[in-house]
């Protein structure tokens, strides 16, 4: 009997131990299943189309990243890849899979899903890069090769937009940019979207159960989107959503004093990739051409009122070098000062001079100088329009209230001034660091390319070819030189992004490229204590 | 002397035959009566013999030729007094218009008729009223005046006191009767009332 | 009737062709490239697409040819595709369409119920002081842009009462959560249905007042409330029928705005993000559905009136 | 006639917002060019503060007011012009013409306006001009309507005929008498045209589809939801032109209303 | 025998631009069963005000004094809804235009229906056989008729539906308001014949406004002749006719076609601008100097000086 007793004091004691430890492991385990965490958007999701709906494919690389990711000072840093190595000759990239990867469904991410995905994006999508188009793919076990025809170093800017997806799942979908589906859709990061619901505006994240990495806090992340701008600033401060985010911008800045009178918000300033800048057409404009016709200009600028206008002061004054201080290789050139005494020496000094005394400085000619200034923005185009005035110059305002008809009128170069802006991803397009602005052999409806200069032309060239390392660091250091000595566009504001921060909320990190929506951030944000 | 004449005229509006066959002579200074019951084509006789309709067949004759249009010399008076003015125009205005019309200087426009309005026992006031501001009888005079100004040969009275109360009925065909004996011209006098034909009229027709 | 209604067909046969024609030469007729005007402004497409959108349309062929092929397509029920939303429009117009028609309806239902109610009310007590406050309140309402009193109401009772939901057409997909979440948006339009119609109504009662026929029912002892709602309404109410044609398309332009202000996924939405991206093909769509709406309302109109007013058999034209 | 107080009004407030069109440079304290500090509360220097751009909103008021008139001001001219034409035309001569006149008529009418004009604004790009000409052009079917139905009440009325009779032309009977007893029709659907154009006007330009290089207060109500102006509270921004235009509105609207039942009372004596 | 309808010094006035307009003034009448009084009196004279006063038809803004009495109770006092019950089935009324004292858009049954239903006089059923029955006394396709449109029906057969809805009630006292306006001859002749059945039954008041002399003295037992708001005479209708007294009352009767188409002298003044005195006097071949400052009583049913 007795060793019975001992053997029921010992299941007991076993059981009970056994007990503890799993509620020891459900209490150390750091996801709240019942926790939300709500993210207003004015980004919205007109249809639940994984591929079709941009704003819904932005949403998708928390749920099936990509290979790389940005990180929150603009470097890549691994996603789906743990790490990966490139050929002397720029050919080859090899990508090592991170074991933490797991579909949602049970079934593991392989090698074979990258290819799939790379390739399936090269047939099926529109927008694909054509480099992957010719490559050639290979697996073995979790290393998946890329085998490129010619040598491309710009290519992570193209696969962070690449995502990984279910190979079992995709590969029965014949035209993903069609396919709808309100979910659950199989993903591989610490959320997957389990559903998207365009009547009720909503997408909810949840945690997906194969994940091998650090759990997350929140059971389900929530996107709310709305209509306009201003409804889901009042859903936040309402207390109807935790946090803002919107694609590739910052929280509207003339709304940022809101915030400070709010007691749940405060903001996080950050410089960004974003800067507004005004082109001079070097092609057929005559004063555009004229490189001490642009030096003057840059003098007439009123940059800290841009600013204070423009961005309503969340923004830094630019340098004549042009990129921004947040982009790699950034160095110091010398800033753009607004002098208007000295602008109108330079172009009296350049031969534009007001001779006939009526207030108007004429061209060579003798005919008034006119420029043509063309804009989308209202209150930037304005302005500009002012300050040239300001300078003695005569100015036909050309205001394009569409697309359509700002590319019509720049294709045309139809212009001697152009306003325009440069997001984070354009900075990265073609050779990157905004040369695709400029570089008269792009294409594309929001590029200038109003510079045919060959030697600008041979430098971009160059940037597009050569490897990380100190040869791209003097090629950039060169390209901004460039820019600072031809001046073939002047940066009128580098852009600060605001984010607004949920005093609530702690563990926040900010990418420059996805703002908070980012998987880092959703794996570290937890309520603060 | 035959100054009008219908010559077997007929009218249909659509299926509805308002008219058939009808003939009719009109000699100078006579005054033919017609009567009927309502929906007997009395109106529609009156228009076409005044022009301001065409007759599906047969043909209207005045004074030998064939009456294509609305002629001056044919005047006609009708039964809504009141209607029979522009409303949104004074007395004044709509006769003077009329004068106009008949080559009379502004200057002597108005001295012209206050000279008819007494003839017609109407007082001048009446002139710078609107139609609405006036009796069923004195619109109905004004009415008379204003035909007159044109000197008609033939004046068509389609029920021209049916609208109006008995005492001002008689008023008015008294005026009539005095008109014609001063001036001579021919009446075409339609009513529904037969006494009053009766009392008007050299011969009746019944339609 | 017939007559009648044959006439009225073939006037909306033709307004149908004529809103055909408009969206089929608009984008050919604009100065560029019919191409681009045909796909939207906002994408970028590859040479080889572009020459597919082509040869399927025709664009390279004689206009009376491409209009056949148009025609067509419009037969089978192929209004286009949007290349910004990788959608057919007619899947994406159909996927929309009973959201916005449930947010017209019971706006419309209510709004009129309501508005021919007071109207009816307020046309027979001219003389009261509250039948004039609701006259007043009708034309006030009336002259305000629709969308600016959605947005003060979103302000007042979503942001500042917090009554109302922000967004969506439900939370959850069950009947109580969507009567919820469309309250607030269905009153706003609802509103503004209400005080077009009690200004038709109150007049159309006016005139109706003045007949003898209500004269005549008082004088046989009809007590007030049947003349009114019994006699004098049923005759009123066929201005409102003229009017509800018209009103359908001011209706739909008005959800439009108010989708937008309350963050309702229905065609006005998709109106405006067409707007925003240029997205020609669904804008096309889109007003050749309105269009058609339209002229099904005038339809509806049409044959409202000869139920209500038997005198339409007649084969009158006034 | 007599004159009716409750013209007075409504009357007097149009006029003030006609001289305020016509010449803003003797009201307004600042030109649309000026700038100072932006998001300025009101105060003594600007009576309604300033916007995003640092401008006096209080002068932008006045020197929108002439844009905003003229929009609707124009498309009811515009719309009176082609519903008198065409109402006198089918009423006068009937028939076939009449028959494809009120087709038309029928036609214009069952399009939906904002609609088309969302269409056309966006392939010819927003301009005021066009929104005149596609308001104007789409808002006469009510015009012909009443002209029409009107004149063939009077055509037949007896003192058309007795104008026929004493010898007057057709076009005389047209113009001279025809067309006085129209007009106090017209009047009241040409105030209307021209108010549903103003509100029309204002909810494109909330739509983004506006020229913003003309001031108006559809325009500056939409810049106001555009820079934030509603979300930071600035009622003073969006609420004085919304005031404006309803006011404007509401006392067209309303010398409509009078002046109708004006017309009905005068007709029916 | 008593008396159904009194009425004592009735004034009723309209609000005008200048002050009230006086339509009616100080007027007093009384009816038996079985009677027909006739008001006759040319158009703006007021008499067809007096029969709304008595069923409370006039606008809303009518200032109405006076008393009248329908078998003791004073109607000017009863509320709206004591109203509707005398309204109808107490005093029914027999519209002029009868096409448009019907309601276009309702069948022609449910119109003859629903009033003796809503008076709880008998069931649905019974109501309509009713009607139908009445219909077919005056004549008419019942079957047809009640299933029809008010638009459908001529000018006599709309007359005569307005008669059937108005004595399917059984009303004590029926008014008829100008009923023969513009009504061809045959459908006169019609009409009064249907109108005497009224009073033949001599417990039924008859009150016929009318305008026409000869229907007056064919229908009527007394008539009361109305200039400008006043009766000038009242009196048997036989003596008033051969005899009249008052001398708008011969004036009227001398300008009727019988009698040569003698017409008054002038014009009948307008309600708000009435002559002091005699309303009659700037017309009157006999005014006298008091005439033109004191209004005559009705003596002998007859107001004035002379006679």
């Amino acid at each position: 009997m007795f060793g019975k007793n001992t053997f029921i004091i010992a299941g007991i004691i076993f059981l009970t131990l056994l007990f503890t430890a799993a509620a020891g492991c459900i209490g150390s385990s750091p996801t709240d299943q019942n926790a939300v965490l709500k993210i207003a958007t004015p980004n919205e999701i007109t249809e639940a189309s994984y591929y079709g709906n941009y704003n819904f494919a932005q949403i998708t690389r928390v749920a099936t990243p990509p290979l790389i990711q940005v990180d929150e000072n603009g470097d890549y840093v691994g996603a789906v890849a743990k790490s990966w190595t490139v050929s002397s000759d720029g050919k080859t990239w090899e990508f090592t899979l991170d074991p933490n990867y797991q579909w949602s469904d049970g079934t593991s991410l392989t090698a074979d899903d990258v290819k799939f995905s790379l390739e399936y994006a090269a047939e099926k999508i529109t927008t694909a890069p054509s480099w992957i188009k010719s490559a050639a793919i290979t697996t073995s076990e979790n290393v998946v090769t890329i085998s490129l025809a010619d040598p491309v170093y710009r290519l992570f800017g193209d696969l962070v937009a690449i995502n990984i997806v279910p190979k079992h799942i995709w590969g029965s979908i014949d035209d993903p940019e069609e396919y709808i589906s309100a979910g659950p859709y199989v993903g591989s990061a610490a959320y997957y979207v389990q559903s998207v619901d365009t009547n009720s505006a909503t997408l909810v994240l949840a945690v997906n159960p194969a994940w091998k990495g650090n759990a997350p806090y929140y059971g389900t992340v929530e996107l709310h989107w709305f209509a306009t701008e201003d409804a889901a600033i009042l859903a936040m401060l309402g207390g109807e959503c935790d946090t803002y985010w919107k694609y590739g911008a910052s929280f509207p800045t003339s709304s940022v004093a809101l915030l400070d009178s709010s007691e749940k918000f405060t903001t996080v300033e950050t410089p960004s990739l974003k800067m507004s800048y005004v082109g001079f057409n070097t092609i057929s404009s005559d004063a555009g051409s004229d490189l001490a016709f642009r030096k003057a200009i840059a003098y007439a600028l009123n940059y800290d009122e841009l600013v204070e206008i423009g961005a309503s002061g969340y923004a830094l004054s630019a340098n004549s070098g042009f990129i921004p201080n947040g982009v790699p290789y950034y160095k110091n050139t010398p800033a753009n000062i607004y002098n208007l005494a000295t602008a109108k020496l330079m172009l009296d000094a350049a031969g534009y001079k007001d001779v006939n005394g009526d207030g108007i400085r004429e061209d060579t000619n003798g005919s008034a100088l006119t420029v043509t200034l063309l804009t989308r923005d209202k209150v930037a185009g304005e302005l500009i329009k002012e300050y040239l005035q300001k300078a003695g110059l005569k100015v036909e305002y050309k205001f394009a209230s569409d697309l359509n008809a700002w590319v019509e009128l720049k294709d045309a170069h139809a212009y001697d001034i152009a306003y325009n802006g440069i997001t984070a991803k354009g900075m990265m397009m073609d050779s990157g660091w905004a040369t695709g602005y400029f570089a008269s052999n792009t294409l594309g409806a929001g590029k200038l390319q109003n510079v045919d200069d060959p030697v600008f032309l041979e430098l971009c060239a160059k940037i597009a070819t050569t490897p990380d390392g100190d040869e791209l660091k003097a090629l950039i250091s060169d390209l901004q030189d460039y820019y600072s000595d031809n001046m073939p566009g002047i940066a009128l504001y580098w852009s600060t992004d605001v984010t607004p921060i949920n005093t609530e909320i702690d563990g926040w990190y900010i990418s420059k490229a996805t703002g908070i929506l980012n998987e880092i951030n959703l794996l570290s944000m937890h309520p603060a204590n | 002397m035959l100054i009008l004449e219908a010559d077997r005229i007929s009218k249909s509006y659509g299926k509805v035959a308002a008219l058939t066959d009808f003939s009719l002579e009109i000699s100078a200074g006579e005054t033919v009566g017609l009567t009927g019951l309502s929906g007997s084509g009395k109106s529609t006789c009156a228009r076409i013999l005044a022009g301001l309709e065409r007759p599906n067949t047969g043909i209207v004759r005045y004074a030998g030729k064939e009456l294509t249009g609305a002629n001056p010399a044919i005047q006609m008076i009708f039964q809504d007094p009141a209607g029979s003015f522009n409303p949104v125009r004074t007395i004044y205005q709509s006769l003077s218009a009329v004068l106009h019309l008949q080559g009379v200087p502004k200057s002597q426009r108005r001295d012209l008729l206050s000279e008819h309005f007494q003839n017609a026992g109407l007082q001048t006031e009446i002139l710078s009223r609107y139609p609405d501001q006036i009796s069923g009888g004195q619109a109905q005079r004004v009415a008379i005046v204003r035909g007159m100004l044109v000197h008609p040969k033939v004046m068509i009275l389609d029920e021209p006191t049916s609208a109006l109360d008995v005492s001002v009925q008689a008023q008015i065909l008294h005026l009539l009767k005095d008109i014609q004996k001063e001036n001579g011209m021919s009446y075409v006098f339609i009513s529904h009332d037969p006494s009053v034909v009766e009392f008007m009229a050299d011969r009746v027709i019944s339609l | 009737m017939n007559k009648v209604l044959a006439r009225k067909l073939v006037r909306y046969a033709v307004c149908l062709l004529i809103v055909v024609l408009l969206v089929f030469l608009l984008p050919r007729c604009m100065p560029g490239d019919p191409v681009q005007c045909l796909v939207g402004e906002d994408v970028y497409l590859t040479q080889e697409i572009l020459d597919s959108v082509t040869a399927k349309l025709g664009l390279d062929r004689p206009l009376f040819e491409q209009f056949q092929i148009y025609i067509g397509d419009l037969f089978t029920g192929d209004l286009g595709y949007s290349y910004t939303r990788h959608q057919n429009v007619a899947d994406l117009i159909w996927d929309r369409l009973p959201w916005t028609l449930l947010l017209t309806g019971m706006s419309m239902l209510i709004g009129y119920a309501f508005g021919i109610i007071a109207g009816t009310w307020s046309g027979w007590m001219t003389e009261k002081k509250r039948a004039k406050i609701m006259t007043g309140f009708g034309v006030f309402v009336s002259c305000i842009p629709p969308y600016l009193l959605g947005l003060i109401f979103f302000s007042v009772f979503v942001y500042q009462l917090g009554w109302f939901p922000y967004k969506g057409f439900y939370e959850t997909p069950d009947f109580f959560s969507v009567v919820y979440h469309m309250a607030l948006p269905v009153l706003t339009l609802a509103l503004f249905v209400f005080a077009r119609n009690m200004i038709i109504m109150r007049g159309s009662v006016l005139t109706e007042k003045n007949q003898l026929y209500p004269q005549f029912a008082k004088s046989l002892g009809i007590p007030r409330r049947k003349i009114i709602y019994g006699h004098v309404m049923k005759n009123a109410i066929l201005p409102i029928l003229t009017h509800f044609a018209i009103d359908f398309g001011f209706i739909l332009s008005g959800a439009l705005f108010i989708e937008i202000i309350f963050s309702l996924n229905g065609l006005g939405r998709v109106m405006y993000t067409a707007v925003l991206n240029l997205d020609y093909p669904v804008l096309s769509g889109l007003f050749l559905v309105i269009a058609l709406m339209a002229i099904c309302a005038n339809l509806i109109a049409d044959i409202l009136y000869g139920i209500i007013d038997p005198r339409v058999k007649r084969g009158d034209d006034q | 006639m007599k004159f009716d107080r409750r013209y007075i009004l409504p009357g007097l407030l149009i006029l003030l917002f006609l001289i305020v069109a016509i010449f803003p440079g003797m009201f307004a304290p600042y030109s649309i060019s000026d700038r100072t500090a932006t998001y300025q509360a009101p105060g003594a220097d600007h009576l309604l503060g300033t916007d995003n751009m640092g401008k006096d909103i209080f002068s932008l008021l006045i020197y929108a007011a002439r844009w905003t008139l003229m929009i609707g001001f124009a498309s009811g001219l515009l719309a009176v012009f082609v519903g008198t034409a065409v109402g006198l035309l089918a009423g006068w001569r009937r028939g076939a013409l009449d028959e494809f006149l009120m087709g038309t008529t029928d036609i214009v009418l069952i399009l939906p306006k904002i609609p088309l004009v969302i269409i056309l604004a966006a392939y010819l790009g927003p301009s005021p001009w066009v929104l005149i000409f596609v308001l104007g052009l789409l808002s006469w079917e009510s015009i012909a309507r009443v002209v029409r139905s009107k004149v063939i009440q009077i055509r037949s009325s007896e003192y058309i005929l007795a104008a026929r009779c004493l010898g007057f032309s057709d076009c005389r009977i047209m113009f001279k008498e025809i067309l006085p007893v129209v007009f106090p029709v017209i009047v009241p659907k040409f105030v209307l045209v021209t108010a549903a154009a103003m509100i029309s006007e204002a909810s494109l330009a909330f739509l983004g589809l506006s020229d913003p290089q003309t001031v108006s207060w559809g325009g500056m109500i939409s810049d106001a939801f555009t820079y934030s102006g509603f979300l930071r509270g600035m009622w003073y921004w969006w609420l004085p032109p919304a005031l404006c235009i309803i006011l404007g509105v509401l006392a067209i609207t309303s010398l409509a209303f009078i002046h109708e039942r004006g017309v009905r009372e005068v007709m029916q004596l | 025998m008593k008396n159904i309808l009194e009425i004592s010094d009735l004034s009723v006035s309209f609000p005008g631009p200048n002050g009230k307009i006086p339509a009616v003034r100080n007027l007093s009448l009384s009816l038996g069963p079985g009677e027909c009084l006739a008001i006759v009196g040319e158009s703006g004279c007021g008499k067809s005000v007096v029969a709304h006063a008595v069923l409370r038809l006039l606008p809303p803004g009518t200032e109405v004094l006076g008393r009248v009495s329908y078998q003791g109770q004073d109607l000017l006092h009863l509320s709206e809804s004591e109203m509707d019950q005398i309204r109808g089935q107490e005093i029914g009324m027999v519209f002029q235009s009868p096409e448009r004292a019907l309601n276009p858009v309702m069948k022609i049954g449910k119109q003859l229906i629903s009033p003796q239903v809503m008076h709880g006089l008998c069931s649905e059923k019974d109501a309509e056989l009713r009607a139908k029955g009445v219909l077919r006394s005056l004549g008419l396709d019942a079957d047809r008729i009640m299933s029809s449109y008010p638009w459908m029906c001529s000018g006599g057969m709309c007359q005569r539906i307005v008669f059937a809805a108005v004595s399917l009630l059984h009303p004590n006292l029926v008014i008829a308001d100008e009923p023969t306006k513009g009504l061809d001859a045959a459908n006169v002749t019609d009409l009064e014949a249907m109108l005497s059945t009224v009073t033949a039954g001599k417990s039924t008041g008859l009150l016929l406004i009318t305008h026409d002399m000869d229907v007056a003295s064919r229908l009527s037992n007394r008539i009361a002749v109305m200039y400008c708001g006043m009766i000038v005479e009242e009196g048997e209708t036989r003596s008033v006719l051969s005899s009249p007294k008052h001398p708008y009352t011969r004036g009227l009767l001398g300008s009727l076609p019988k009698n040569g188409f003698v017409p008054i002298p002038g014009i009948s003044p307008a309600l708000s601008d009435l002559p002091n005195g005699c309303v009659f006097h700037p017309r009157c071949a006999f005014a006298e100097e008091t005439c033109r400052t004191d209004i005559p009583d009705l003596k002998d049913g007859v107001r004035c000086r002379r006679c």
